[in-house]
């Protein structure tokens, strides 16, 4: 039986109060649930506050670049579908700079699970707008706020029939690391966008600000109904959806490649007779 | 008296059949024993414009393109028109009765006679293969494996090729241009660049190929995809050359040996990654096939303009290995030596072709299965601290490289400034120690260098220094020279990073006049190797055209 | 005595205030007529870890920051440990009460007493600005300018400052650092090095800055956005680099002067677009801050390691043009040059300046804006033949420029290769003429070619060569080795691209020992100039552990 | 009065029978109808097939890099408010590698018109699957079809409460051009996917298939409700409506910049006194 100790406690480089500290919380709540051991478990991450959260458990990180964090995952799942890989990253990183790759993968459905900390801001950069900055939200790079309309990524996720879209909130660490365990669970890719308290730069969209408008997803919600799904997706301001918002079984993206499902790629060796006859037809 | 060497050119508009006709020919002659090296020309369109397909062919080896044509086919009237000026003596051109063109040498082709419109490039192909003096069930059988499962398509092309050759049979004999016949034809491949990179990865272990199509890269990932089920490989379409090249790091840091394939303006969107792949020390073979620039220039033509952009591609500094084939076999073996590197030494390599050296087939020796141990393929550590660290500092610079998920052992690697376990610091000295242990590698690089292939007079009046591509041209130039009289000599480069000085400096100065031949306007080569000696190969001669550097190029240079 | 120099170290967590104390102290003591070198060195964190903000403070001009702390303010107790050992004979160090320490020298300040917790670091600054005598009435004024519209905080924030002076005008004068005043302080502005480019940019007629944010460049952005309205500039945070710099693009082409700002990773994304503005020949002014790599490396710490991906990013040959600013004052006069050549000469230039000159403050001489015509404006072409085309060919390379809209000639550019018309072709004729027609401008570049400075001894023993930000430590370190006896000389480039060999070969040839000092491990300006010149700068000076080259380290070094 | 011969005629380096054609021709007619001239208005491409269309009529042109004529056209429409901007290009090149800048473009509504030719493939490097390609759709490069599902860019858009959405097919010039005239027309972000066959690639999604397959939307279609325009978006297979799926006004991203309200900023001289202001905030 995996324990939460076996995840370990590091320093972190985070502000005291932020989001970040509950949704690691939960993330090795979920893990511990999961009975997932440390290495057997891959987070990726991209540059961000966020994005340093796999340093801060024991598991196999491969924290990259900003904003390139699934298509590592993809790779990685690709070439060992034996690891349960999970990708952690910011707002910004996967709604602005990687914003195709979540297009991308959502279209693969590779059997990954992604887990965005939304504080609707960029932290590490010194609080200018993130795509889900809303409007009129002020920032020294926006001084009016921000130009564009915010990016609602639940939304995007239904319209393309993502194979699994959750909300989690920060402060609610019990249901979001069940939430968590749902998404590790599900076969296919699954989007956990987890609204997150950012107490240096995200004056507006406080912990309070949250509580106060988040609620639990009541359990006659339907996740397979497109419409319904759709609703929830667009509510947002006096009231926010918790749970899982939409969920569509499809068929599993790693299982067109008969090299993937014959296990770890690693493992594998160059059959020398096929090199041969591969040599032949140019003969 | 038959020929020991000939010159073909087949033109005409894209979708008259010449991607199929020239390979068909090709394999057909070096079946029949002959050395080839094809050069294609195409424009950046699916049908119409005009396109060329130039096999040079020959009893003994030649490594080179060369301009004079003995025998010009013409699939419109337009191909006429732009290459009978080229023509060697005793030229022959192949025509159809519709082109209304004739003179000396022409023959013209009643093709409607000879099979249907879609089938013509194969009734071209029969008389050309008859007018060399290829025996006909040699070049059946090509067809037979080209059409193999379209059995309709295959009896039509059949019978065309079957016409043809009896139709050509019948016309007079001074438009034959016979090859001198190979006895007992060894047995030997017809492979172009890009398939010679994309089996050399095979062979080396490669499981993992992510791409965005890019000419002239393309066919790299799709001769991969079309062995893909025999060799064990996973080759995925990516949404861009971003997320190409950070699959590849993914998929390699789980294990899997991976390599991008891509062009000068996909490569400028991996630059970033190449970067991530020099932190993190994950390997990973990175292809690019030139074309002339700047961003997307002449997407179908050839250049060698890229060599400093790919030496220098990334932020801050790191090790890296850059090889330059100089011909369709070194294509092979250099990506394999490219895989064997990025493994050993943990970080990204490169292999520099360009369009002409990709689409150029070749008569190859067959590689030896048995010889080709898979170099790309993950070996784990005899020993390793505990607990794991990836980054372990080493007097080499090379850590001890475990797998995610392949043991209770951790690995984490990071794009930030790391620890030796791999997390990320803000100490500055264990910069220091990580940044010297990173760079400590290219003293381990430096060890393994190809060195620069010297050849010709030890004492020569005229030294042509080059890289990559052009080594056949150059060959072939410096060996008209000595057949002229001159003390000529050649120092060509297949690896163009890192240079090792001692390695050629002597050779320089042993020059009395040097000429560095490249395929680029501003002599990229040149500066490099002041850059690495302080010396200058005086003088340069520069092709930026979109075409490929010919013997007869250099030398009309040379005498300017 | 008064002192003519002093070195003052804050130092505290992220969160404690030093992004307000430092830039207030740095106005305050500008104002109070004195020159000042600026070094922050902060943690890629929002709050907690250990940041410092280093001022040295002088009567005379000064070039660099040094190592050696006269007063060390330390916001927590944890500076104290770091630092103590920095500290120069008879240094003072500032702590707070309750770290509980206590020695020669430390003063001992009960901060509870004197402001609430959110302005101990007003309180600080009262205090070390007393203790370097300067006039309370000048801090209070920098104090009202900065909180300037909200009233509590400025309340607040001037009674802690009040309380402090008060305070430390009891403490023992042993504690005291005063500085020699300066009668009728001249009028100086104080500008980081971000600010120094940005201001340059609108000065020079910049209209347009899209960006991603990017340690360390993003305050470039902002402090344009700051006068956006005023100066009626364009600034829009773009999705990514990529489209940063394809959106700069699209508005040049259109007219408007544009910029782009970046670190290392963020301008890897933007090569490909570096290509298209060279190939559509659109003016485009890039700045890339330096900092460590490789990948996202040590993010906000300085190093000189992107010269040479910068020399040679983008696909394809080109022109260009690359500026290394060597103190604020360059920043602002080379992003104005940068603009010059990028509208003269249609194509990309380049700004390559690092962490420590873009946080560096210094007092810099007013900016004459008289003097100082935009630059970056567009300015029709008297004359051009019609039909207008966009690259009519010309002896300069340059081509009239219009712009889309503003008349009814038709502006076509293309990324493919193109006729001069603009619309693309596969002509190779026309290839190499538009080709050549490019690379005509880089004579027109090198002609504006800014040569290196340089300085001291005419026949040196010691000559040090350098580029960019490291310009002041070198200067001193020669001044220090000239005080010495020694017979010392500095070669200084303030632009690294093109070079002009005959402008400084012969300061090479005429040292003695010639040193190449470089904020990188591999010497990349030693081996840019033996690319160019086939000359050894024989030793090399490295720094890459995140921190600024300083004087001392430079000759510690060299005694080496 | 501008006439179609004022747009000028081209020989093309398309395939005979390609639906690009007739897309051109769409595209004159439209820009006629809306009574443009050639130096008013400014073509944007990518790289393809599709993006060689601005050379083929008089205007300006800007023929950028593949995947990036969203970003050039919007800091050109910043630069110079005057200019009528439309931006072509493929499928590809629009919801492939310029996927980011498509989210991006319709968040900021920046008033320019998107054209994207949709052929379902890769014309011109020469027939891989592009995103909009269908389940099964073989190609060299995808010898079992996909890997991913297709990329419904009406969904995505709707999703995204896009400013105008809409679909035309090559094979209905007339209505073609009136839906292009209307986009241009529109002010705001316009995106007009245009389905269109390529005879030498796609031998699956031909003339025929489309044209047995497209109507055109009743006039009852409701594009102001969000709704009926995601249903109408995700009409694929048996129908196809052809129209405008969606249309909703709402705020011009240039008006936020006082700079753009006041014309094309290349006329906009430096103010010298304002620029002493500026100096003075640092002494
Ligand atoms: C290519 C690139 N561009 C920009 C950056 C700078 N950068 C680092 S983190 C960040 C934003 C982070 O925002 P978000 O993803 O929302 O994470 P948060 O810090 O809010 O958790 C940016 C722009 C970078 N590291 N790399
Ligand atoms: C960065 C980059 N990657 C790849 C290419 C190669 N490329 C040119 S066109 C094209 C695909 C075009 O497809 P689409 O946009 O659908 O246009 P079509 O040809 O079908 O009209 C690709 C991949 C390129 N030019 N630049
Ligand atoms: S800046 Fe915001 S997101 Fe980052 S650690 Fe601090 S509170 Fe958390
Ligand atoms: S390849 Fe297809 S899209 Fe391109 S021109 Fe030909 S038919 Fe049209
Ligand atoms: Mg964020
Ligand atoms: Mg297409």
């Amino acid at each position: 039986m995996v324990k939460i100790k076996d995840y370990g406690t590091y320093e972190t480089a985070w502000c005291p109060g932020c989001g970040n500290f509950a949704i690691l919380e939960a993330v090795k709540k979920a893990l511990v649930s999961a009975d997932l051991e440390p290495h057997q478990v891959l987070f990726v991450s991209g540059i961000g506050q966020a994005a340093k959260a796999p340093h801060y458990l024991n598991a196999n990180v491969f924290n990259g670049l900003h904003g390139r964090s699934l298509p590592v995952a993809t790779g990685a799942k690709l070439a060992n579908p034996e690891l349960k890989v999970i990708v952690q990253s910011g707002d910004g990183c996967t709604y602005g700079e990687g914003g195709n790759h979540l297009l991308a993968a959502i279209r693969r459905n590779v059997d990954l699970t992604m887990l965005v900390h939304d504080n609707l801001v960029y932290g590490l950069t010194k609080g200018q707008a993130s795509p889900t900055s809303e409007d009129g939200f002020v920032t020294k790079a926006q001084p009016h706020g921000p130009t564009a309309e915010p990016f609602n990524p639940l939304a995007v996720a239904v319209a393309m029939r993502a194979s699994f879209v959750a909300r989690g909130f920060s402060g609610e660490v019990d249901h979001l690391a069940e939430l968590i365990e749902q998404a590790l669970a599900w076969r296919g890719f699954s989007l956990v966008d987890i609204l997150q308290p950012c107490v240096s730069f995200n004056k507006v969209n406080t912990f309070a600000w949250f509580k106060q408008r988040c609620y639990i997803l009541p359990a006659d919600h339907d996740a397979g109904d497109f419409d319904a799904a759709m609703k929830k997706a667009y509510e947002w301001g006096a009231r926010i959806p918790l749970g899982v918002i939409y969920r569509r079984e499809s068929d599993s993206f790693e299982a067109q490649f008969p090299a993937v499902a014959a296990g770890p790629l690693a493992g594998q060796e160059v059959d020398r007779a096929a090199l041969a006859t591969v040599f032949n037809k140019y003969a | 008296m038959a020929e020991k060497k000939l010159n073909v050119l087949v033109g005409g508009e894209a979708g008259q059949g010449l991607a199929t006709l020239g390979p068909i020919l090709v394999k057909s002659l070096v079946r029949a024993g002959y050395h080839v090296v094809v050069t294609q020309s195409y424009q950046s369109r699916i049908r119409g414009g005009h396109n060329t397909f130039a096999i040079r062919v020959s009893v003994d080896k030649i490594a080179a393109p060369r301009e004079a044509v003995d025998i010009l086919v013409a699939l419109n009237a337009e191909t006429v028109a732009l290459h009978r000026g080229e023509l060697a003596s005793r030229g022959v051109v192949v025509v159809d009765e519709t082109f209304a063109i004739s003179g000396d040498g022409v023959l013209v082709v009643p093709y409607k006679e000879l099979a249907a419109g879609r089938y013509r490039n194969v009734a071209s192909l029969g008389i050309v293969s008859y007018l060399v003096g290829l025996d006909e069930r040699v070049v059946a059988d090509v067809v037979a494996g080209y059409f193999g499962k379209k059995k309709k398509e295959l009896e039509e092309n059949r019978r065309a090729l079957e016409r043809a050759f009896a139709w050509a049979a019948g016309v007079d004999t001074s438009y034959q241009r016979s090859l001198v016949a190979v006895d007992e034809p060894p047995k030997r491949l017809t492979v172009n660049g890009n398939e010679a990179v994309a089996l050399g990865a095979m062979s080396a272990g490669a499981k993992f190929c992510p791409f965005y199509p890019m000419t002239p890269s393309t066919s790299i990932p799709l001769t991969l995809i079309a062995h893909a089920e025999d060799m064990g490989l996973v080759v995925e379409q990516a949404e861009d050359e971003i997320a190409a090249i950070n699959m590849a790091l993914g998929a390699s840091y789980a294990g899997a040996p991976a390599v991008v394939a891509t062009s000068g303006g996909g490569f400028a969107l991996m630059v970033e990654g190449v970067s991530l792949a020099a932190m993190t020390e994950t390997p990973v073979v990175v292809v690019v096939a030139q074309r002339p620039g700047p961003a997307t220039g002449l997407p179908t033509r050839t250049e060698q303009a890229d060599l400093e952009f790919v030496l220098c591609a990334g932020h801050g500094e790191f090790p890296r290995a850059v090889f330059a084939p100089g011909d369709v076999a070194e294509c092979f073996y250099l990506t394999r030596k490219a895989f064997e590197l990025a493994q050993n030494f943990q970080g990204p390599t490169f292999v520099l072709t360009d369009q002409f050296l990709a689409d150029s087939y070749r008569a190859v020796e067959p590689f030896d299965v048995g010889g080709l141990p898979p170099v790309g393929a993950y070996a784990a550590p005899l020993e390793f601290a505990e607990p794991y660290a990836r980054y372990a500092v080493t007097e080499s610079g090379v850590s001890p490289r475990l797998l995610p998920g392949a043991s209770r052992h951790l690995v984490v690697v990071d794009s930030d400034e790391h620890t030796e376990d791999g997390h990320l610091t803000e100490d500055l000295d264990a910069r220091r120690r990580l940044a010297d242990k990173r760079l400590r590698k290219a003293a381990g690089l430096r060890a393994e260098v190809i060195p620069p292939r010297y050849e010709g007079n030890e004492r020569p009046e005229l030294l042509l220094v080059s890289w990559g591509s052009s080594a056949g041209a150059v060959a072939e130039a410096a060996a008209a020279l000595a057949a002229d009289g001159v003390r000529a000599a050649t120092l060509h480069f297949s690896q163009v990073w890192p240079l090792v000085p001692s390695q050629f400096v002597n050779r320089l100065r042993g020059a009395k006049r040097s000429v560095c031949v490249e395929g680029n306007a501003t002599g990229q080569l040149a500066r490099l190797i002041r850059a690495e000696t302080g010396l200058d190969v005086g003088e340069r001669v520069s092709r930026y055209d979109g075409l490929p550097l010919t013997p007869e190029y250099i030398l009309r240079e040379l005498k300017k």
